[in-house]
């Protein structure tokens, strides 16, 4: 075993040198996190684009996607984000480029039921939007 | 290419092996894709086969064994390792969901034995400690891979 | 002396995931060990059965939260020689360099849960704050940090430009300065010595016999690493050294790993200067022709298995997974017996312990 | 007299240091570490925290005994105070309060080996051992490198040892060996890191205080960290006394600064060692430590006798 002076406070410049240094780690809460910037986060969806195919449900491996057809043309897509495992897999499977997840950090909720969101609303009436 | 003849070289070692230790077992031998080659044995051959793969030929990393419930029987997947893989394969039916333990010369391969006994029912004969190994205190023995 | 059971687990400060550990204490000596698995089992090989190739590549990246991008690779690789497609160049590069920056990450993570648990908190700060860096760039790379889904039957999802190629060396330079602080430490810190040394041996022998694999094994003395042993692209292209010692102690191991980390940024250079143009995937059929497939690669910590059977439909028959962690857990009760109770993080540790894999 | 015991040097300051201390030392670790460490109220809040959680015991404890034994601990720690000057103010002094100082600071391990003791946990009992095990380590290294100073300065009154220094020098600069193995003495007696093996918790948790909870457990945090004030003054008192070369300052700062450097010390140990096993200890406190600290006895006979 090797034993000298220098390996016993081996860390003792390391240490001085990130001292000098100054700390590297943010104070979450208080200070925005660091995204790169391929970063997948938040689903966005480009409601013109939607056909209503279904891809993005069939290939969604968390159930996070429905798909509630009423008719050819009238249906609604939900998105559940509590399963949502931001795996990108319905970026992937839409043959239109409508759905995407976007470089935004969604923080957690303490409220599940206010996430269920409406992706694509195709129903006959639409109910008003400033409701 | 040189690996490509040396493997074939080999098998044919482990082959004629196999036929002289059974000469009543009809092997059948495939090549699958990813270095890999199947055999096909008869279950009560699987303990010598496996010990003459280890002892003669040096396969001395079982990487795992397989269980599949075929619908029809159990099938047991021998997966060996040794720069090239070997997977000797068996065939149990329902009503003899019995083989010989491999832990006598492999301790290695108690884990997934216990694996094999909970999930598929298929008893080691002679390990030593053939316990559940993931199912919870209060399993009830049934066996979650089983297909029927 | 009054022997006492000492409960590890199934939460315990040592653990960073649930499994039990009944230790029989003697004053400060265990003499008996029992180990109890299950904790975090999903069932994930009987989901798998009933899902889509597509969405199983998503579920079995969840089966460790550490070196999630090697379970998906073996998958597609098993699934794509069922399909029988040749892979562009470009993707295979690109499926190993993230293969690569995955192992350096899980070994400086390991690292830091070493360093933990040895109370060398600074070390495990440091050697985190390194593994930022590897998140970092996995992340703008491929859009997660862990969990990555980058991988598809037939290829990968990202692209590298030219400049982020440039900035990436540069980034890889400073993190090599970064693990060879880290590698000096492990060769030459006294107190980290002194706690890993002669602690948790191995002979080759019993590495043999157990079928241990990975870092346990090179640090035993078995010269084994699939990346070397069964040359796929773009392995057969690039040059490495798989680092083996001969100590098999818990030192040896976090000898072997740090040097491999070194070697993987090696790797992950020369991929990137190697890169070929070309475009990232290929179009499959979403059904896979009916046959059987093993298929291995090199994790982090050792030989990953998948045995896949195809019946010819868009699901699986079975898909069997084999994860290191699970050979190296079998070596823990020969290791555990006539150790301090100190050394008992020490040895826990020195297998880099990995439940949610070996319970799946 | 009570301004001196309650206020300063007494309660009121050993509570603010306390306080102070514990978040530079959390703040130094933290820079070392490359973190950014805690605020400055952090101590004061984890302090307030802890007496509004559940109070709990397990069965089979003696809850008097249990409620006793850090009361114990924090009065050995305040009593020791008493006798320790700062800056030149102390509140009570006499020939041979040097050794009253060290016993008085020694219980609080009897205290933490009796709160493992009397714990049903079995990390509670394997704490209890090992930090008995290790007070037969540190303990006589310790006392022998602290009762340097008074051999060399033929006193055992600290602050005979503090005049002492003022004619001569700091006892760091001429016994640096026993300077050395006091600080290593005091980490082992503040079980601080690199030697908090009877509560290392990749191990036992918590060692004697896992089962403990609520006001006991703040009381305890309370102890710990005034026996690291008052074992730092010690410390500064031995070997950093009032020296001539500072006497255009005024005392007070002086000794803040240098118990901080102590402090710093302590800090940087903790940064850059590795957690030591029971065994090892032994070994390095009875080989090592104990011959060395002999030596320099035997240097200081020959110096000051």
């Amino acid at each position: 075993m090797g034993f000298s002076l220098r390996s016993i406070v081996y860390l003792l410049p390391q240490v001085w040198r990130v001292l000098r240094a100054g700390p590297l780690t943010v104070q979450f809460p208080f200070a925005p996190p660091e995204l790169q910037e391929g970063y997948r986060g938040q689903v966005v969806v480009d409601a013109a684009r939607c056909r209503g195919c279904s891809l993005c449900v069939r290939d969604c491996p968390a159930f996070a996607l429905e798909l509630e057809r009423e008719g050819r043309e009238e249906y609604r897509l939900i998105y559940h984000p509590d399963r949502c495992a931001y795996c990108g897999q319905c970026e992937l499977s839409c043959q239109f480029g409508a759905i995407r997840l976007s470089n935004t950090f969604t923080r957690a909720t303490a409220d599940r039921d206010t996430l269920t969101r409406v992706l694509v609303d195709r129903r006959p009436s639409p109910p008003p939007l400033d409701e | 290419m040189n690996r490509l003849l040396r493997q074939l070289h080999l098998f044919e070692e482990i082959f004629s092996a196999f036929q002289a230790a059974f000469p009543d077992d009809p092997l059948t031998v495939q090549a699958m894709p990813i270095d890999e080659t199947f055999v096909t044995l008869a279950p009560e051959h699987i303990h010598e086969a496996c010990e003459i793969l280890v002892e003669r030929f040096d396969f001395y990393h079982l990487s795992t064994i397989t269980g599949l419930d075929t619908g029809a029987a159990v099938e047991l997947f021998y997966h060996f390792w040794n720069a090239y893989g070997i997977t000797l394969r068996t065939a149990l039916p329902y009503t003899a969901l019995r083989i010989a333990t491999l832990t006598d010369f492999i301790p290695g391969a108690a884990f997934y034995e216990r694996e094999l006994y909970t999930m598929l029912g298929v008893v080691f004969e002679g390990h030593v400690n053939l316990q559940p190994l993931l199912q919870p205190d209060d399993w009830d023995g049934s066996h979650p891979l089983r297909k029927t | 002396m009054t022997k006492i059971i000492v409960p590890i687990g199934p939460q315990h400060p040592l653990l960073k995931e649930p499994v039990s550990f009944q230790l029989t204490v003697e004053g400060e000596h265990v003499t008996e060990s029992a180990m109890r698995l299950g904790y975090v089992h999903r069932g994930i090989e009987r989901l798998c059965q009933e899902r889509t190739y597509v969405q199983n590549i998503h579920l079995l990246e969840r089966i460790c939260g550490i070196c999630s991008h090697v379970h998906t690779t073996t998958f597609c690789q098993g699934v794509e020689a069922l399909l029988g497609v040749k892979l562009p160049s470009r993707a295979l590069y690109l499926r190993a360099l993230l293969c690569e920056l995955e192992r350096i990450h899980s070994h400086l993570l390991w690292l830091g849960v070493l360093a933990l648990n040895i109370g060398f908190d600074t070390i495990f700060m440091y050697a985190w704050h390194d593994r930022e860096v590897v998140l970092d760039i996995m992340e703008d790379l491929s859009g997660g940090r862990v969990s990555h889904a980058v991988n598809i039957v037939g290829g990968v999802r990202f692209d590298l430009t030219d400049d982020r190629r440039v900035t990436l060396l540069r980034q890889l330079n400073g993190l090599e300065e970064q693990v060879r602080i880290l590698l000096g430490v492990v060769e030459h810190e006294q107190t980290l010595q002194a706690r890993t040394r002669n602690v948790g041996r191995l002979s080759l022998e019993q590495i043999r016999r157990y079928c241990v694999v990975g870092p346990v094994a090179r640090a035993s003395g078995l010269d084994v690493d699939l990346r070397r042993d069964m040359p796929r692209p773009p392995y057969d292209g690039l040059t490495f050294q798989v680092p083996v010692r001969q100590e098999g102690d818990v030192w040896a191991r976090t000898l072997v790993r740090m040097l491999e980390t070194v070697e993987s940024v090696h790797l992950c250079r020369q991929m990137l200067d190697l890169l070929p143009p070309g475009p990232v995937s290929t179009r499959v059929s979403r059904r896979v022709p009916a046959g059987e497939v093993v298929s291995r690669t090199e994790a982090p910590r050792g030989e990953v298995v998948y045995y896949i059977r195809s019946d010819g439909s868009d699901k699986p028959a079975r898909v069997k997974v084999r994860t290191p962690t699970l050979t190296n857990l079998i070596t823990l009760p020969s290791q555990l017996e006539n150790v301090n109770m100190a050394d008992v993080s020490v040895v826990l540790s020195g297998v880099d312990l990995c439940i949610a894999c070996a319970d799946r | 007299m009570l301004f001196k015991l309650l206020i300063f040097p007494g309660f009121l300051f050993l509570l603010l240091c306390a306080f102070v201390f514990d978040w530079v030392d959390r703040r130094m670790l933290a820079r070392f570490q490359g973190r950014v460490g805690p605020p400055w109220y952090q101590p004061v809040a984890d302090f307030i925290k802890l007496p509004t959680k559940e109070d709990t015991l397990p069965q089979g404890v003696n809850a008097t005994v249990a409620a006793a034994l850090p009361m114990l601990a924090l009065a050995a720690v305040l009593t020791a105070s008493v006798y320790v000057p700062v800056a030149g103010v102390v509140s009570a002094s006499f020939e041979g309060d040097l050794i009253v100082v060290l016993f008085l600071l020694s219980l609080p391990a009897l205290t933490y080996f009796l709160a493992g003791w009397i714990s049903v946990g079995v990390y509670s009992i394997l704490g209890g051992h090992r930090s008995l095990l290790q007070y037969f380590s540190y303990e006589v290294p310790f006392l022998m490198a602290v009762a340097g100073p008074a051999v060399l300065s033929g006193s055992w009154s600290i602050a005979s040892i503090v005049a002492y220094q003022a004619q001569t020098t700091w006892g760091a600069v001429m016994q640096p060996l026993g300077f050395v193995l006091a600080v290593v003495g005091l980490i082992g007696k503040l079980k601080r890191d690199p030697l908090d093996i009877p509560k290392a918790k990749s191990e036992v948790v918590s060692g004697s205080l896992t089962e403990f909870s609520g006001r006991k457990l703040a009381l305890w945090r309370l102890s710990m960290n005034m026996q690291t004030v008052v074992g730092i003054f010690l410390l500064v008192n031995l070997f950093f006394g009032e020296s001539r070369f500072f006497d255009v300052l005024p005392a007070f700062p002086v000794f803040g600064l240098k118990a901080l450097s102590i402090l710093l010390l302590l800090a940087t140990a903790s940064a850059i060692y590795a957690r030591l096993r029971i065994d090892q200890l032994a070994d390095l406190g009875w080989r090592i430590l104990a011959p060395l600290a002999l030596l320099q006895i035997l240097a200081n006979v020959g110096i000051g006798g």
